[in-house]
């Protein structure tokens, strides 16, 4: 079944929008809005609000209803496809499947100076709640913190013989993020280690779907916290070094 | 008292106040309406419409109108027809709907000795809404109190189905009160419409059958998650008493209900409306409905500033108005509003002067509180703050019902989204600011003060200037809101007449039986 | 010279939208919100918020990238064309022009109970700090009030000979005012009286464009004022009545 | 005074602090560092890069690291260069970068007898540096002084001539203060970029030609519209002193200036950026210009309610060592947040706490207050009442610099539009609750005042703490952030020198005779 937005009616297509352009305000300015949102295949389009940032730039704020919609059912989502468990069941897991302790390498990497996600993952206290990795037995948490460069990940990484690498990623202007995660990912590959690893991204812009896409293991973005690593990481381990499925 | 007004200055003001009322109600007591008339029908349990979908009461009155003399009232006509027919109310309904009877010989008949000939259907009315009372009771006791302002939002879809829709997820969200607006000219309709509606502007039909599918989706709601959902509507308009008895039946916990909104923003003749609103109002003082004014609309016309006191003075009537139907102050919803230009230096600081004025002039009143509206435009960003400033007066100056602005106000009724927003604005603010007014004291001759005073000080000069010209005058005049009515212009004149020496209204008086008793066992 | 919105760099495309759909909210809903956006022409679609509504409604605040460009300069502005004057020049106006008062009767029409907006075109007072058509020299202005329907305006409309006919229009729901205003130049050209006068609409929703296309002389929003509405109004009658362009 | 605080407590707080600030500060005149050498070559007069541009005051002090000795100072040498080949030190440095020129046989002489040689460069620096507070004492003079908080706006799209075009837009919404934020990364570099740059992530490079730029354009706005727009930037990372003399020089009104978030968030050596910070800040003192410390970071990265005394602590801190830099209490802009978690109850009653707090302890100081970012969340519309909230704290705790908040902050570095709506929140809170301040006080016993005494104390016991273990101590124990940093690791160590007996700075030297003289002056 087909749907649209909703604003007060089953499928009316209720939306609202806003944006600068880099006019003056004016009344010609609120067409050009609404022209422009036109485009977009809205129709029925209100400027409801317009006011000059400057001489040359105007902010709208516009209401219309959308043309376009969508069969939700057509809609693939790529989302990490193993079970979630939880502290215990993931410790017992390990237990079962492993003769060894687990060791994840964590860190914020290039420039980032953001350890709050990180942190959040892998340090005993955790975050909202959920205790991070630290904390879980039979896993060996190393963070190494931020602004680490992809080489010495990768150099701590082949030191202490990890299972599991973790990158955190905060900064996406200009997508500095991309680059840099891309610029590990080769690393790997250049060095041929990308199948020592089960490699992890995470950050508030980061989605699984990405992390396949620039060819890691899983990407973790908000709300997801220690567990929801830790289950995909001892289950993609166990496929991985035990062949199992 | 944080503004250390003079409690013999607020007692003048009630004495003006008694004398504007009571000039008024030698008026309302000597007239009756044809929608007084029609809410007895329906209390006597008369429901549906004929084949042109005209509501059976509303052919009753016709029919008498036409045919005989409404100012003997339909008990008179309805008890004999009883006496005669063995029928039932309903029964006699419908068979002058379909010609098969005329109630024109009755109209020379002397004062009907078989009024008591109603009292069983009467009593089936009152039992329902005994039943609807204790219902309320009852949940409302077995939930926790809250000590923040309840969170009221409006459903205006114009379909009761999408109203419903709404409602519960405005209720998922936290609200605790659920207005369905009415659409836009029902005020003026000089009937109820019947049945289940799903085409509206700017508001859904109010119908019997409407209150009904509403009452049910927030009730099966308030069990599952352990709450009771209020429900409003508005006993206003040219129909007030009617609504206000299928609201009683329907266990509506709130109604709209003020003669000078709708003599001022609807042009109803002021004499109707008077007498409507009494009957109506003992109406609800008897269901234990709470009505909620519309002073605050004054300040969506005149400026908030300027007038606060025309908005003091108006509730000080309205009380007055409550009171002389038996209306405890527990129910009284008197209103007001968060509506000074934004642009005016200290703006936040006469509001809270403001909101602290009527809650400590009307300590036991559930004051409804409006959100700003006028001064609301396309600027959503700005309007949510807007909004945010006056839900930090709403909790600051313990207002009750705290009904939430909406961003999206200056540009269409409110999407589900809108409402969600303005919920989750309102929880936001009631955590941070939980104990706040406990922590702050009110500095002597600071702005807040100054301004409370003057506006009491305006406010008591404004109820001189009434109690001596008359309310009649004062409307005249255009005192609230700028807009002049006199009483022999407006909609619905037509309907009011001089009560016949033989005139009785048995439900009213057995509701005012029962609210005198329920006075005296208070004292 | 094409354009695209403004968020930080030139042309850079970036656009803020917001909406409820019709489905829980998950994931699943997220991706789905995603796709329709694309639908819309843009890209880099963010969903930067979710939130259930309740069990079968989710709403959604995204940023992206708008494909779309514009060229403002081939946006054209239906406006009303001729010079606004000011209060003084308009009195003048009237004086040379015409050898008698010019009537405006207004009203805000149908169900609509809204005053304000047509109060602040025609009434002494005005509106923020315009004066309204009654303290115009040479005019005379009879406000008939709200809640007036289509026949009632008319009839009195030929009753007082009236010049210019102004109607306000505030509710907007479900397009009642398309209708009310439809039906108002239908009932004048049933009447055959439709070049009798000049007849102009306002209201918070209402735009000269809109106005045009309904078949009216001109409309007026937000922001416009008394002396807007007059200098149309007084240019417009002399050309009708004068035959002067 | 609104919180009734114990002047005794204040003063023993006070006390601790000068004690932790003055062991470092034994240290710190100790040693010296290539930034600080860097930064006096600068203040002669050095500019420029050479063809890999590699800064020359760079090349010079890579220079002196590999031929000679930079623990002698570059005055020592440049003074002996000076002397013998009659350049000035731009020419020298030149010849130094082209390899004709070298400074190596210096390295053995005694202790330069030619130090005045420098002075006339010096003077010129300090001329330039005299004309900038000049200009920018008359130009605020001359502007209407402003009762409400001064507003500050980032811009950080990474180009220049895009900071600059946001830059003037917030300017004419009303912004007061705009600070270009620096490119991710800037602080780790050990050089100064050159000239005009348009590529930076999360910000622009901070370099002498950005400065200037920027510094004209707002002037330009300024002298039409009769306003003085400061301008920020961050002397702060491995190139303090050096940006701190491009600051004075180019007449930036206030620096971010703090070698505590340099310690905590960049992993900087904190003995190398105590000895930058010590320079950088004499540098700042001599030029007015405000400083903007960091403790609101603190906050979001440990939870602000539980750690809002290490704010307190820190803020303490700070001022002590402000004041041996000889700095006024008028250019300390101490930071301190609103970051308290909005799902806390009264968390408004605890952010006014602390933020009258800050203002009744620091009453001269021209606090830096910031706004919430930690949980700040996608939803664009509660970040905006967020805001709000946070610039009812500003205006009624009377802030003297108001960072204002992003409604946007959990997604993209501010739009432009964003900005906006930014200064327009501001402009409208700061009109509605203009004199609220004055109309309010804090009952005894409150929620708000028991907090602030709360809050004291513990920032008291941490500092006892922190005087008997040390700072260094302190700072390996994370008790600021709950990050661990200790003082043989971190960024930058390398570039520490313990000062050679015949080490002279002529530039602190002539600068500390300035602030001196004006320090008696006033007393
Ligand atoms: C705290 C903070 C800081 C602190 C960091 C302190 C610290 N110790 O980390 C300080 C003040 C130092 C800071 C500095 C800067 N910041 Co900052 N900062 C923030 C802020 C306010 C909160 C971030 C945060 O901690 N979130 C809480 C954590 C728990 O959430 P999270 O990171 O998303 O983590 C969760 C998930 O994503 C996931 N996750 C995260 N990492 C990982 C890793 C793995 C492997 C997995 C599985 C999961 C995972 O799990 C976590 C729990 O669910 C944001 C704004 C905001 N409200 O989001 C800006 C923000 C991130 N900062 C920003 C910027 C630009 C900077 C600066 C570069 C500014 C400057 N030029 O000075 C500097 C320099 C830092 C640098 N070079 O990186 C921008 C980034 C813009 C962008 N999208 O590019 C933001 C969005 C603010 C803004 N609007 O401008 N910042
Ligand atoms: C004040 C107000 C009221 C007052 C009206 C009092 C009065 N005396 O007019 C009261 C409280 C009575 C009221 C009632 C209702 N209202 Co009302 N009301 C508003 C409010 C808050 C402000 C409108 C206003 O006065 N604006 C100021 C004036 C000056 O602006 P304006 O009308 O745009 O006029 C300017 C221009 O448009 C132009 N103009 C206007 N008319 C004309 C005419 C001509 C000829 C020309 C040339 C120019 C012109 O010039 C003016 C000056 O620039 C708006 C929300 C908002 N903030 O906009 C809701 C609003 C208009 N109301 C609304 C509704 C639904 C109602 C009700 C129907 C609700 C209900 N079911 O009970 C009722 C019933 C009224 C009815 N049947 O019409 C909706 C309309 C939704 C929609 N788009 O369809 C709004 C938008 C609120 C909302 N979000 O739900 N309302
Ligand atoms: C007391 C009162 N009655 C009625 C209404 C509006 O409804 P209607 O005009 O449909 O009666 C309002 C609107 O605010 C009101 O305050
Ligand atoms: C004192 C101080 N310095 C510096 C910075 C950040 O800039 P950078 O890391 O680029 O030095 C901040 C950020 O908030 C700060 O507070």
């Amino acid at each position: 079944m087909k749907i649209r937005p909703y604003g007060d009616t089953l499928h009316d297509g209720k939306i609202q929008l806003s944006f600068t352009l880099p006019i003056p305000c004016s009344l010609h300015g609120e067409e050009t809005a609404k022209a422009l949102v036109k485009k977009m295949g809205i129709h029925d389009v209100h400027v409801v609000h317009a006011t000059p940032l400057n001489d040359n730039y105007s902010f709208y704020i516009l209401y219309g209803t959308t043309h376009h919609e969508i069969d939700p059912s057509t809609v693939s989502v790529t989302d990490v496809d193993t079970d979630t468990l939880t502290k215990s069941d993931i410790e017992d897991y390990i237990e079962q499947h492993f003769n060894r302790p687990l060791i994840f390498i964590g860190a914020s990497t290039g420039t980032d100076a953001h350890t709050v996600g990180i942190d959040a993952i892998m340090n005993m206290k955790g975050y909202a709640g959920h205790y991070g990795l630290e904390r879980y037995k039979g896993i060996k948490a190393i963070n190494l913190g931020s602004q680490i460069d992809n080489e010495t990940l990768l150099e701590e990484a082949v030191k202490h013989q990890a299972d599991v690498i973790l990158i955190s990623q905060t900064v996406t202007q200009k997508d500095v993020h991309i680059q840099n995660l891309t610029a590990f990912i080769e690393l790997l590959e250049a060095e041929n280690k990308r199948d020592d690893f089960i490699v992890i991204i995470g950050g508030p812009r980061i989605t699984h779907s990405l992390a396949k896409e620039l060819g890691y293991d899983a990407g973790f973005g908000p709300k997801k916290y220690a567990f929801d690593v830790a289950s995909f990481a001892v289950q993609a381990l166990n496929i991985k070094l035990n062949k199992e499925v | 008292m944080k503004l250390n007004l003079n409690p013999s200055q607020i007692k003048q003001c009630r004495n003006h106040a008694e004398k504007i009322a009571s000039n008024i109600q030698t008026m309302i007591d000597q007239h009756t309406t044809v929608s007084v008339e029609r809410a007895i029908l329906r209390l006597l349990g008369i429901d549906g419409v004929n084949s042109l979908d005209v509501p059976l009461v509303n052919v009753i009155t016709d029919h008498i109108l036409e045919e005989a003399e409404l100012s003997l009232g339909v008990a008179h006509y309805i008890s004999y027809a009883i006496h005669e027919t063995k029928l039932t109310p309903q029964k006699i309904a419908e068979r002058i709907a379909n010609n098969t009877l005329s109630l024109k010989p009755y109209k020379e008949n002397p004062k009907s000795p078989y009024i008591e000939n109603l009292n069983p259907y009467i009593d089936t009315a009152l039992k329902q809404i005994n039943t609807q009372k204790q219902h309320r009771q009852d949940a409302l006791t077995s939930m926790p109190k809250k000590t923040t302002p309840d969170l009221y939002v409006i459903v205006a879809t114009g379909n009761i189905y999408e109203d419903i829709e709404q409602a519960i997820s405005a209720a998922h969200k936290g609200a605790d009160i659920i207005a369905v607006i009415r659409t836009t000219g029902q005020s003026l309709l000089d009937f109820v419409p019947y049945g289940a509606t799903t085409e509206g502007f700017g508001g859904t039909m109010a119908t019997q059958e409407n209150f009904k599918l509403m009452r049910k989706a927030l009730d099966e709601f308030g069990k599952k998650h352990h709450r009771y959902i209020k429900l409003v509507n508005y006993a206003s308009g040219l129909c007030m008493p009617e609504i206000a008895a299928i609201g009683a039946l329907e266990r509506l916990d709130m109604m709209l209900n003020d003669s000078l909104y709708g003599i001022i923003f609807r042009d109803i003749n002021m004499k109707r409306t008077f007498i409507d609103q009494y009957f109506s109002r003992v109406i609800s003082a008897y269901a234990d409905i709470i009505i909620n004014t519309g002073e605050d609309n004054y300040l969506t016309t005149s400026d908030a500033f300027e007038h606060a006191h025309t908005v003091l003075a108006s509730q000080f009537i309205n009380e007055q108005f409550a009171l002389k139907a038996k209306m405890k102050p527990s129910l009284m919803g008197l209103g007001h509003a968060f509506e000074i230009d934004p642009e005016l230096e200290n703006s936040f600081l006469y509001e809270l002067a403001q909101a602290e004025l009527s809650r400590e002039i009307f300590p036991e009143a559930p004051l409804k509180y409006m959100p700003p509206t006028k001064h609301l435009s396309g600027d959503i960003f700005k309007g949510f703050i807007q909004n945010a400033l006056f839900n930090i007066v709403a909790v600051t100056s313990h207002q009750s019902i705290h009904l939430l602005g909406m961003l999206t106000e200056a540009i269409h009724t409110p999407f589900m989204s809108d409402r969600a927003l303005a919920i989750d604005n309102a929880t936001y603010i009631a955590k941070a600011f939980k104990d706040f007014s406990n922590e702050i004291t009110y500095n002597d001759n600071g702005i807040i003060k100054t301004r409370a005073h003057q506006v009491l000080n305006e406010a008591e000069n404004l109820l001189v200037t009434i109690n001596e010209e008359g309310l009649f005058k004062t409307l005249e005049k255009g005192r609230f809101a700028g807009i002049s009515r006199t009483p022999i212009q407006g909609k619905g004149l037509k309907g009011v007449f001089t009560k016949h020496p033989n005139y009785t209204n048995p439900v009213l008086n057995q509701m005012l039986k029962a609210l005198k008793k329920e006075e005296n066992h208070e004292n």
